[in-house]
């Protein structure tokens, strides 16, 4: 029924393993519009928080995702490192404590999580952000789970919108981060950030299918 | 990828032992996290003056530690910021209970890392200011965007808040300094050939045998166009009208001009670059009375060159003049 | 080819243009023939320092000239010895009533280019002594050979004879500094890529991605073996093992330890390289007691390095960390 | 029967023709075993030349080839500088104050150039330099004119075996300039200087050989 912590540090697990197989494909998409580093960045961040994952892998859910969420903090650098560090401590607090979460438990980590990656980088949608991932993501799960869908459903829908947020940012001049300094040439680009979430939604989708 | 290094992953590392077994009078250097202190920090009752960014921009910043100029500088991954907790300890490690003034690149990274920092060292008990260095007329301004990068004018405030600081400014005075700075200085760049970043392998970017990119960014980022090779004169021309059109001063104003190389152009052609636009700057009815000539903010081993103006004013050129004893920077002492 | 160049006929002369406008406090530059000069030459009283060679390894020389190094140095064209006319009325400029030290790289070309302004020179009436640098370890010596090139020891001996006839010392004395820092100087070079002389308009050499040049010279002339490109601490090591094979002192002494970018090769790099070079000197029980990391003897946009070793002793010590104010290398004043 | 001042001037713009034609080849050969310059280098200095001679064209033999000398000497820089420098000078104190040359005025004027430049640069026959097509084209002369041979057919084989003397400093490794520096590795290639001088003496065959 619900996602135990074995299953949200599964979750850990596969995203750092498909940012690692995307390494050189999220390098190459900041290459034509950042800096070639947004693959290395990542990987570097994950590659830190599986060391660390078994110091707390018999905690909360709450304490593994905030552990997470510092040690990208501490990590990654760049952009992403402040606002994947966010992401995941947001996560962490609105998990503080839990050994399970229910669907709607997963909703609201998620929300908290968006929202906090919202307040700390002030993109709005449609700015060509990792936000234009995350927020259709947000949307679809809140939507699915409305709808009465199982929760690998919605999953799916969620990991889905992600996916589609991501291809949408391809036409979009980008207003916020190191884009937006190409102002029109941005145009014709799918967005790094927007790429690395959809895999760490694409990967909770994977791993937690099973469940619902 | 022909470079002198090792393993990609470990050139940061590595640079940074050369730079501790260089210049032990000068610096020490902390590693895990990664910063460059002064030797003799914390320097008691003096403002700290801490920067940093992405590693790959030597001699910019860690080459700037030292008497009359940085306590502290954290090098980030190359062209990645680097993370609250370098800046937090080097924050510390440089206060000398006159506060600490934190100078920031405006990049969307740098700019949320240092501010996380700036959070903690408050929590902490140090009083902490942030100036953002945004110079670079080749990003169009806006209030919906991420706004104008902190390029050249980085390395000339941060010389001149550092003599601030030495003389004991207060932090607010030494913030106003590189305030000043910021809003008097102008910057654009320019690139013949793309880097290549160690770990990623191969340049970021291509380009023809027979043209150029106005308008990069100091990470290998595009620019405000592609355009057929010209001229050393017309490069110029091409990086100067920008930047006068944007100045924030007029005709018999006092400045600094300062060529920077990005790393693989020689100096035999930033001082080809020097002539012009000191002409240009010039015929304009400027005064140059201080400038700069060298790879000082680079971009690895880019080719191409940037061109900063900053309007001077007698306290600036005093501070400017001041004692400085930095690997990159020194003079006076 | 990519450079910021106008017509590169005269690439020599607008950079001298560019110098004369950059640094009128230091330096003036004549023109037809071409020489540059200290801003208060002749200093009467103090032995002249005149140096010279073919352009393209900016800073070298001219950007050495100014208190405490030279009193005039001689751009030929690129890569070309420059002509006795210059060299003669750069040793007339500088010549303060003590006589004239010509420092001169051992190419056939500066040598007896230099020989024939001498002898002019002395006709003038003006005593002259000539120092020939030979430290490039790279090339085989022999007695019926050409010899050894005069590489990064120049820079090094520059500063020392220009201290020491700052200090007021005789003619005699200041070329037996000279020629004490060539007897306790060996280098050598290597290249990741070549350059390009700018009327030539092609690299003089091809050079494959995996491939590099080993015992470079600074004029893009083929080194000693071609090999795949290595990590940077074997390629330090192989230009390490012939410069302490060939030292002409042993464990226990002190060293300068300078590392040279040869244009196109950024900072990051170089420590890199020192990292190592000075890891391996310390292992041999040599005393790094100074060191000088950066461009400072270079062949245009070419990638690579080369590292000297310089034996010191007290004299050299305080001769190096006396005064120096060139637009190139500054300290103390 | 003799060469004249117009004929030593004819001469010179010939050689100044040649070098410009030449140039590129020059710098070819010289960037395979030195510094990529000597074709550039004589250009510039026979331009300077050319530019000069009109202010001496109605002076003795000598002044004109001293001239020449000091000009190079003041404007090519490098080893080509003072080498030939030094050839033309001594050619101009061989011929001092004379306004024809016979043929063995031309025969001592080459000779004086050519120990002027092996005194300046003590290379030996061999070292593979200049000296090795510029002394095999004195001797050649000598012979042929000892031979009885016109000076139009002398003049052919002073400059053949310049050619000669130049093909022959293929195999040769390098002991004097900058090639020396190679070592083995300048084996296998043209030298340049030896090549600048067939082309000098090249010009004096194709311009005089109207004499005889
Ligand atoms: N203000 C912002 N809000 C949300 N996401 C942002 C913002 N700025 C940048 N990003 C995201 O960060 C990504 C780049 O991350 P990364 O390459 O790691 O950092 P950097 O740009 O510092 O090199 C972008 O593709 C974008 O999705
Ligand atoms: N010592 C010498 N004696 C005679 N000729 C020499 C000597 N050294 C060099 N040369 C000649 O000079 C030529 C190179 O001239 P150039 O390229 O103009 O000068 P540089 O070597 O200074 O660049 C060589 O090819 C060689 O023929
Ligand atoms: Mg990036
Ligand atoms: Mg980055
Ligand atoms: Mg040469
Ligand atoms: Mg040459």
């Amino acid at each position: 029924m619900a996602i135990s912590g074995d299953d949200v540090v599964g979750w850990i697990r596969r995203s750092a393993e498909l940012l690692a197989e995307n390494r050189d494909y999220l390098t190459q998409l900041d290459a034509a519009i950042g800096d070639a580093d947004h693959g290395a960045n990542m990987d570097r961040g994950f590659r830190a928080v599986l060391q660390k994952l078994p110091t707390v892998a018999d905690k909360d859910i709450g304490t593994v995702l905030k552990t997470v969420g510092m040690t990208l903090v501490s990590t990654v650098g760049g952009a992403g490192g402040p606002l994947y560090g966010t992401f995941f401590m947001q996560a962490g607090t609105a998990t503080s404590g839990k050994d399970a979460l229910e669907p709607e438990d997963w909703a609201k980590a998620l929300e908290a999580a968006v929202n906090g990656v919202i307040n700390r980088g002030k993109a709005s949608p449609g700015d060509k952000t990792m936000v234009d991932a995350l927020l259709p993501a947000l949307e679809a799960l809140r939507s699915a789970l409305n709808d009465g869908a199982p929760l690998a459903e919605a999953l799916r829908r969620s990991a889905a919108a992600a996916e589609q947020g991501m291809k949408d940012t391809i036409p979009l001049v980008a207003r916020k981060g190191r884009a937006s300094y190409l102002g029109e040439r941005s145009a014709g680009h799918q967005d790094p950030g927007a790429t690395s979430s959809h895999l760490l939604l694409r990967a909770a989708a994977e791993v937690w299918s099973g469940q619902d | 990828m022909k470079k002198l290094v090792n393993d990609p992953e470990n050139v940061v590392r590595e640079a940074l032992e050369g730079m501790a077994a260089a210049h032990p009078d000068l610096i020490r250097v902390h590693y895990d996290p990664n910063y460059v202190v002064r030797a003799d920090a914390p320097v008691r009752g003096k403002v700290g003056i801490v920067s940093g960014g992405g590693s790959g921009h030597e001699p910019m910043h860690g080459g700037f530690v030292g008497r009359g100029m940085l306590d502290a500088a954290c090098p980030g991954a190359v062209f990645t910021s680097p993370t609250p907790d370098q800046m937090l300890e080097a924050t510390r490690a440089v206060d000398g209970g006159a506060g600490v003034l934190h100078v920031v690149k405006n990049y969307t990274g740098d700019v949320m890392n240092f501010d996380m920092a700036a959070d903690m060292a408050r929590a902490d008990g140090i009083e902490v200011e942030s100036v953002v260095i945004n110079d670079d007329v080749a990003v169009r301004d806006s209030l919906y965007t991420a706004g104008r990068r902190g390029v050249g004018t980085t390395v000339l405030a941060e010389k001149l808040c550092g003599a601030a600081a030495e003389e004991g400014r207060s932090l607010k005075d030494v913030a106003e300094v590189c305030r000043k700075a910021n809003g008097w200085g102008r910057s654009m760049g320019m690139a013949l050939t793309s880097c290549t970043v160690p770990h990623v392998g191969k340049p970021t970017f291509e380009i023809g045998e027979d043209e150029m990119e106005i308008g990069i960014g100091i990470h290998g980022e595009p620019g405000r166009t592609r355009m057929e090779l010209k001229a050393a004169d017309e490069v110029v021309a091409l990086l100067m009208e920008p930047i006068l059109g944007d100045l924030p001063f007029k005709a018999g104003d006092d400045v600094l001009l300062f060529v920077n190389g990005m790393g693989g152009t020689p100096l035999i052609e930033l001082y080809v670059v020097y002539r012009k636009a000191h002409e240009i700057a010039t015929g304009r009815g400027l005064r140059v009375v201080r400038n700069l000539i060298g790879d000082y903010i680079t971009s690895l081993e880019m080719a191409g060159c940037s061109i900063t103006l900053l309007k001077m004013d007698d306290d600036l050129v005093k501070l400017w003049d001041a004692p400085v004893k930095t690997p990159a920077l020194r003079w006076g002492v």
